[in-house]
């Protein structure tokens, strides 16, 4: 095999190594070619493929286990911070949009499954199929990753950034999200803002809104409120002990940190996408040039182990943080 | 308006000099530990004891057995090549012996641990609160009604006191160690942790959490006072009242509120930019024109240190809203402008 | 050992210096890119060695400065970086890289059998991610060095002025490191083992290094995420370890301690391993209870994931949570008496040789016994309130890493020297320097313990007058450690010149590594070993050959 | 955990080196390690070596459970593939509608975890041919579980026991984050 590729086998392995076992099938050009053994794959210091193969597949799971332990932690934070402050997540999620979150989930789906079929496709060394296979792969990588885009383009846009960045341009109450969960909630919440605006022109004390009460009795401005009208407010810390501003709706304090989880659970795990589309092209390329068969497909197997784990996460990041209720 | 009313007072009652001088360290009666001057050693100590006499033995023993093997076992040569007799290669019930052994030994230590740990964390009902507030790099002891009087910490003896920890800044640690108690001061929430002095006299107190610069400059000491003596101190605190003011006043809180800990009197820039010739320069920000300093500056950096940071310094400074009165403030522009 | 047929095979038995791994390719390129688990382990060890040797001079900078209360020959902040840089760099940069990447790369594949590493390529990365991971952690240095601690605690690294992101980031990288060496040497032993080495013929030195690599794989990541978010938080400030922003700094803690209380293990189980396999040796003799000790590896290993609180007793964790740490922690005790009553049982009837390994190995013995013993006044709940933070905690943890993990490497160093090098270390002159590192090492951290039961904190740089006479008799130790590691590495180095030529078996060691030439061959084996007994047998069938100066197979019984 | 699999193993992988040992004698790896490199493969040893890379190396669906000696790896029949993602698409359907009833007060998050994990477990088992594949590739998977578990549950059961002490302080103090 060309050195170009088993450099580029180099290269995957120190980014973050996820071509981490693909060592496995390089090695004997380094070391001279002693003797016709193992074959164009077989490296010099495995016996048999089996023994390469088992190897490969072994290190690629324990690199899976560091992959999951190395997520674990911003799960923690979530679990840490959701039990802590849910009225941030409550308000943050109408912020999200479902729908990007759900197409992103079917088209990562889709690729796990085309992945899983490339590794079939390598063992039958059916090798049209398995390029078709890697490509679609790569496609729906490339659209996961055009999908997010978007999404943070958006968030970025509305002001909806980690840290004291977070500046959002627009209300809770006036998401069309929330409108339509809560009508009754939202148009409330917008008397309360009226009011309290006037009450600012009039100079006069600031309107005092309390959980579970409303506005001041004296000024009598509106009636006691449904639970409609106030429940849903007070979830999402809108207003309330919660609530950033006292004298009006607001938003929840820290509710930036959601944020700021966001971006780094989705950015990490955008970032392990990257990774796999760059490990992806490189098999395509050594697939188009029809290295891999029934004797030699351990990277397609691999590469096709670690995109099933990026996966995996997704399948936990999607209701986390999309569809909370 | 008590606080700085209770301030003077410790002024009045000179205690201050410029640096914070050093405790000293009380002579023990033990090798090991210092004096013991807490209900709650005797646990600790106990087990202690307990534990230098055990590793002792085993210590000794492991030694014991090392040197002699190798003296009495000594190979003559290399060349001499003696084969070592055969011996057992494992032996199960020897094994679990020293494997259960050990169990032994730990259960009632843990056990121990355990009972004096919870005393530790269980201050006893109506016990009297004292605040303790860690920044870099002093502690304020706050005293119900009273604010900040003195550097040390004056408590009454055989009283339970609970010292309500918190920090403005970084992790800190409250460490007394002839109480042999310890708690970290956590910013954002409360920690406590308790006491009942059963010694009259002084006992160091230090920081034990790294909390920058002058993390080891953060001691100061326990005053622990006879029956009666307490009450006098907290008399002639009051009792002193409003003594100082303007310019001395400015000299004592610069002293006692930790203002001299990052801000010089003599030109030397420290943490903080020095208080000599300040008054009246222009100073250039890190964000934003430069600005003379003026009352209205003095004021707002006491009040809202971040909002204007001298450029070339950190923003470091806590604010001390709420803890200096305007007359307070005053005091401090008084004396920062005597400093020419 | 390996069947009597199989050390027949020793091919040459004085060292046969015509082909071997340090000759077979010339050239830097050949070295910086190679795929040789020797050359990997060796280039690792040289870089280890040159770590230590700064993290040296660090420690020595900050025993000096403590020689009096106050001002010394530094400044509060230079004094706080200098302790920092000791820190990080003796944990990230040598200890635990230490034996298992340096010498463990080099010896683990010998002694298993197999002809390298299970993926050479990943090796060789690991090796250049710890390069670029030291540049980064040293880049903090030439910016302004960090001044938080190795520890790295929130909310003080996330405001401190210093280039706190640079060291981090190393530290990560350095994580990746060790993960890929982990990953590595797991599948080695299980898939690389050759005919007849089942799992409890393995030498104690690779249940060791399996154990740790079992640690590195699962612990290291989560210091990774924990670094990045520390980084995140400090720049971007999210919020989640920042109080001021609605974050807790406890569970950085929490975080943090859960990697860096079983990288504790990463540093010492590999020790273990070293010294399970000198004392067999140097006794002549089988180890005693050889399952005992390898399987109470894997026992420490895994509980030492589940005692991380006990750092955190006066942190503000919860009595339940630091009730439960303790308990386990005391559990530990437990398979660490084991391993030393089973060493100290090795050597009753043996006949014992009082070379320069052995002589560390005895060292580790007592030393380790102090830092064990010590660690269990930590577990104690209550006394722990009293020792937490104090010099009675540094004195601990340099008595098990410094005295543990480092006299063992100096062992292991000097053990396996001639294999390594194909030259012999002056023995004498290793005999001093072991004793020069042994009185250094008391001397300059049993005061510490004193220093700390009496209420010293630690990482003070001012302190009572009345400590001081115990602070300068621990500084004049640190120079006796100082001249005794000087010493060592001078005379290493003057060997790899002239010392005398190394036997392919020195010390009559019976596990395989001691099979192939001194230096051994680029493949490692001239011949597949054929394993037929465990790695501490037939030691009668060796016999010392004053010729050679090394073991050779008894004649009586080469034939079978 | 890590230790308890420890025997399994013990015994089970020298058998699997035994057996690869008996149909390579040694002569081959003396070439292989042969002092010269350049050295040609000698005739005697290419024929067995060559029959060994060639030997059919993938298994039938069915015998694959412990693929030593049946080839590298079990094959995923087509129509498995499918229907896994068919019921992957069906349950992100389900869990996102879902959302739109409310079940009390953790009810919804439950029922979401609850959908992930099958979710999940689906992906492991079929996906990345788990069930085939070798125990101990489980037994690590699972270890990795065990551990993130034991870190979520000692931090956040800890996190909960002193929540009190931060509420208690945010209420009387006001921590709005400085912008």
């Amino acid at each position: 095999m060309s050195e170009s590729t088993s450099q580029s086998a180099t290269t995957a392995a120190q980014k973050g190594g996820h071509g981490a076992p693909a060592p496995a099938h390089g090695g004997h050009d380094a070391h001279g070619a002693h003797g016709g053994h193992g074959g164009p794959h077989l490296a010099h210091h495995f016996d048999t493929y089996q023994q390469q193969f088992d190897a490969g597949k072994l290190g690629i799971w324990l690199f899976l286990l560091t992959e999951v332990l190395f997520f674990s932690g911003l799960f923690c934070a979530y679990t840490v911070y959701r039990g802590m402050h849910p009225e941030v997540f409550v308000y943050a999620h109408y912020f999200l949009n479902t729908t990007m979150g759900a197409i992103n989930t079917c088209v990562l789906l889709i690729s796990s499954l085309t992945a899983a079929w490339s590794v079939r496709n390598a063992q039958l060394a059916q090798r049209k199929l398995l390029v078709l296979n890697i490509v679609i792969t790569i496609a729906c990588a490339c659209t996961f990753m055009v999908v997010k885009f978007f999404e943070y383009e958006h968030k970025f846009h509305d002001g909806l950034l980690p840290g004291p960045a977070f500046h959002p341009t627009e209300q809770v109450w006036e998401l069309e999200s929330f409108k339509h969960k809560h009508p009754e909630a939202a148009e409330y919440a917008e008397k309360l803002t009226k009011a309290a605006e006037e009450k600012d022109k009039a100079k006069a004390a600031p309107v005092a809104v309390a959980a579970g009460s409303t506005v001041a009795p004296e000024t009598g401005v509106f009636e006691k409120p449904t639970e409609e009208q106030i429940e849903p407010l007070i979830k999402a810390g809108v207003i309330g002990p919660m609530a950033e501003d006292p004298t009006r709706p607001s938003k929840p304090r820290n509710a930036h940190v959601f944020f700021g989880i966001y971006f780094f659970m989705t950015g990490l795990h955008g970032i392990h996408v990257l990774g796999g589309i760059g490990v992806f092209i490189w098999l395509l390329l050594r697939a188009n040039k029809g290295e891999f068969g029934p004797k030699y497909f351990g990277p397609i197997d691999y590469a096709a182990l670690y995109w099933h784990l990026v996966d995996l996460i997704w399948i936990y990041l999607f209701p986390l943080l999309y569809l909370i209720h | 308006m008590t606080a700085s009313i209770s301030t003077l007072a410790s002024a009045a009652s000179g205690l201050f000099g410029a640096e914070p001088t050093l405790p000293k360290l009380p002579d023990s009666p033990y090798f090991w530990m210092p004096p013991s001057a807490s209900v709650t050693t005797g646990n600790t100590d106990a087990l202690w004891d307990f534990m230098v006499w055990m590793s002792l033995f085993f210590t000794v023993a492991i030694a014991y057995a090392m040197f002699r093997f190798c003296t009495k076992y000594r190979a003559k040569s290399r060349a001499a090549n003696e084969i070592a007799e055969k011996t057992s290669e494992h032996n199960t019930m020897l094994e679990l012996t020293w494997s259960i052994i050990p169990l032994f030994i730990v259960v009632p230590l843990f056990v121990g641990g355990f009972k004096g740990f919870v005393d530790l964390r269980t201050p006893p009902k109506g016990a009297m609160e004292i605040r303790a507030t860690g920044q870099k790099w002093k502690w304020l002891f706050t005293y119900p009604g009273l604010g900040t009087p003195d550097d040390a910490l004056h408590v009454p003896v055989n009283t339970p006191v609970r010292m309500v920890i918190n920090s403005v800044d970084v992790l800190h640690s409250l460490y007394i160690p002839s109480f042999r108690t310890k708690m970290d001061a956590v910013p954002g929430r409360y920690t406590d942790l308790w006491f009942k002095a059963t010694q009259v006299g002084e006992f160091p107190i230090f920081c034990a959490e790294y909390c920058g610069t002058s993390h080891s400059d953060m001691i100061t000491r326990v005053v622990v006072h006879a029956p009666g003596e307490y009450e006098k101190w907290l008399a002639g605190t009051i009792a002193a009242a409003d003594s100082l003011v303007g310019v001395d006043r400015g000299k004592m809180l610069y002293e006692k509120q930790g203002c001299a800990t990052c801000h010089s009197t003599d030109g030397t820039p420290k943490v903080g930019p020095s208080w000599k010739g300040a008054f009246g320069k222009m100073e250039a920000m890190t964000a934003g024109p430069p600005i003379k300093v003026d009352e209205n500056y003095l004021r707002e950096s006491m009040m809202d240190p971040q909002a204007h940071i001298v450029a070339g310094f950190a923003p470091a400074m806590p604010t001390y809203q709420g803890k200096l009165s305007d007359k307070d403030i005053d005091g401090l522009i008084e004396f920062i402008k005597s400093l020419k | 050992m390996a069947s009597p047929s199989a050390t027949a095979d020793v091919v040459a038995p004085r060292s046969s210096s015509s082909d071997n791994y340090l000759t077979h390719d010339k050239g830097v390129l050949s070295w910086i890119f190679t795929l040789d688990h020797k050359r990997i382990g060796v280039m690792y060890l040289c870089s280890v060695l040159f770590a230590f040797a700064l993290g040296g001079l660090f420690a020595l900078l900050v025993r000096t400065e403590l020689l009096s209360p106050g001002h010394t020959i530094m400044d509060h902040d230079t004094y706080n970086q200098m302790f920092t840089l000791h820190g990080a760099i003796m944990v990230f940069l040598v200890i635990i890289p230490g034996i298992p990447a340096a010498l463990g790369n080099i010896i683990m594949p010998l002694q298993l059998g197999a002809k390298d590493v299970a993926f050479p390529r990943m090796n060789l990365a690991s090796y250049h991610l710890w390069i670029v991971g030291a540049l980064f952690m040293l880049s903090s240095l030439a910016i302004n060095a960090v001044d938080t601690g190795w520890t790295f605690y929130t909310p003080y690294s996330t405001t401190t002025s210093t280039a706190v992101v640079p060291a981090a980031f190393g530290a990560f990288i350095l994580g990746f490191s060790s993960i890929f060496t982990g990953l590595n040497f797991i599948v080695t032993m299980h898939k690389m083992r050759p005919p007849g080495m089942t799992w409890f013929r393995l030498p104690l030195f690779c249940w060791a290094l399996y154990s740790t690599a079992l640690i590195q794989v699962l612990a290291t990541p989560v210091i990774g995420i924990t670094l990045l978010m520390m980084i995140i938080e400090r720049t971007v400030h999210i919020g989640i370890f920042d109080p001021t922003l609605g974050g807790d700094p406890v569970l950085f803690q929490h975080f943090f301690w859960f990697y860096s209380h079983p990288a504790v293990y990463i540093m010492i189980v590999p020790a273990f391993g070293v010294i399970g396999e000198i004392i067999p040796v140097f006794s002549r003799k089988r180890i005693f209870g050889y399952k005992f000790i390898a399987i109470s590896s894997l026992a420490i290993a895994f509980l030492g994931f589940l005692v991380w609180g006990h750092h955190m007793f006066v942190s503000g964790q919860s009595v339940l949570a630091g009730t439960i740490f303790s308990a386990i922690t005391f559990l530990i005790a437990i398979p660490t008496a084991i391993k030393v009553f089973n060493w100290i049982t090795t050597m009753y009837k043996g006949v014992i040789h009082l070379d320069t390994p052995m002589l560390y190995a005895l060292a580790f013995l007592w030393v380790f016994t102090i830092g064990g013993l010590t660690g269990v006044f930590l577990a104690v709940m209550s006394v722990d309130v009293h020792l937490h933070d104090t010099y009675f905690v540094v004195a601990h943890f340099h008595y098990v890493m410094m005295g543990g993990a480092i006299t063992a490497f100096m062992g292991g160093l000097h053990y396996w020297w001639p294999k390594f090098t194909g030259k012999m270390y002056p023995e004498k002159a290793g005999r001093i320097g072991a004793t020069l590192v042994f009185l250094g090492l008391n001397v300059t951290f049993f005061p510490q313990f004193i220093l700390g039961s009496r209420g010293m904190p630690r990482r003070y740089y001012n302190y009572l007058p009345e400590f001081q006479p115990l602070h300068v008799l621990s500084t004049l130790g640190a120079y006796t450690l100082g001249i005794g590691f000087l010493l060592t590495a001078f005379y290493l180095w003057k060997s790899l010149k002239n010392g005398k030529t190394a036997a392919a078996n020195p010390w009559g060691g019976a596990t395989l590594e001691w099979q192939c030439s001194s230096p051994p061959p680029y493949y490692n084996f001239h011949k597949a070993p054929v394993v037929s007994a465990g790695p501490y047998d037939g030691y009668e069938n060796l016999m010392y050959d004053e010729a050679i100066g090394g073991y050779i197979p008894r004649k009586s019984s080469s034939s079978t | 955990m890590a230790d308890s699999d420890k025997p399994e193993n013990a015994d089970k992988e020298p058998k699997s080196m035994q057996g690869s040992s008996e149909e390579q004698p040694p002569e081959p790896r003396e070439d292989a390690t042969a002092p010269n490199p350049k050295l040609e493969p000698t005739e005697q040893d290419e024929p067995e070596e060559a029959a060994r890379r060639d030997a059919p190396l993938v298994a039938d669906g069915h015998s694959g459970h412990d693929s030593h000696g049946h080839g590298l790896a079990h094959t995923m029949p087509i129509w498995m593939l499918v229907s896994v993602l068919a019921a992957l698409m069906g349950l992100t359907i389900l869990t996102v509608s879902v959302t739109s009833f409310d079940l009390g007060s953790q009810g919804n998050l439950v029922v979401a975890m609850v959908i992930a994990t099958i979710k999940a477990a689906l992906v492991v088992t079929f996906f990345m041919h788990l069930f085939w594949d070798k125990k101990f590739h489980l037994i690590l998977f699972m270890t990795a579980l065990l551990f993130v578990v034991l870190f979520l549950a000692m931090s956040i059961t800890d996190r909960g026991e002193y929540q009190r002490n931060i509420d208690l302080y945010q209420s009387t103090t006001s921590t709005t984050p400085s912008k």
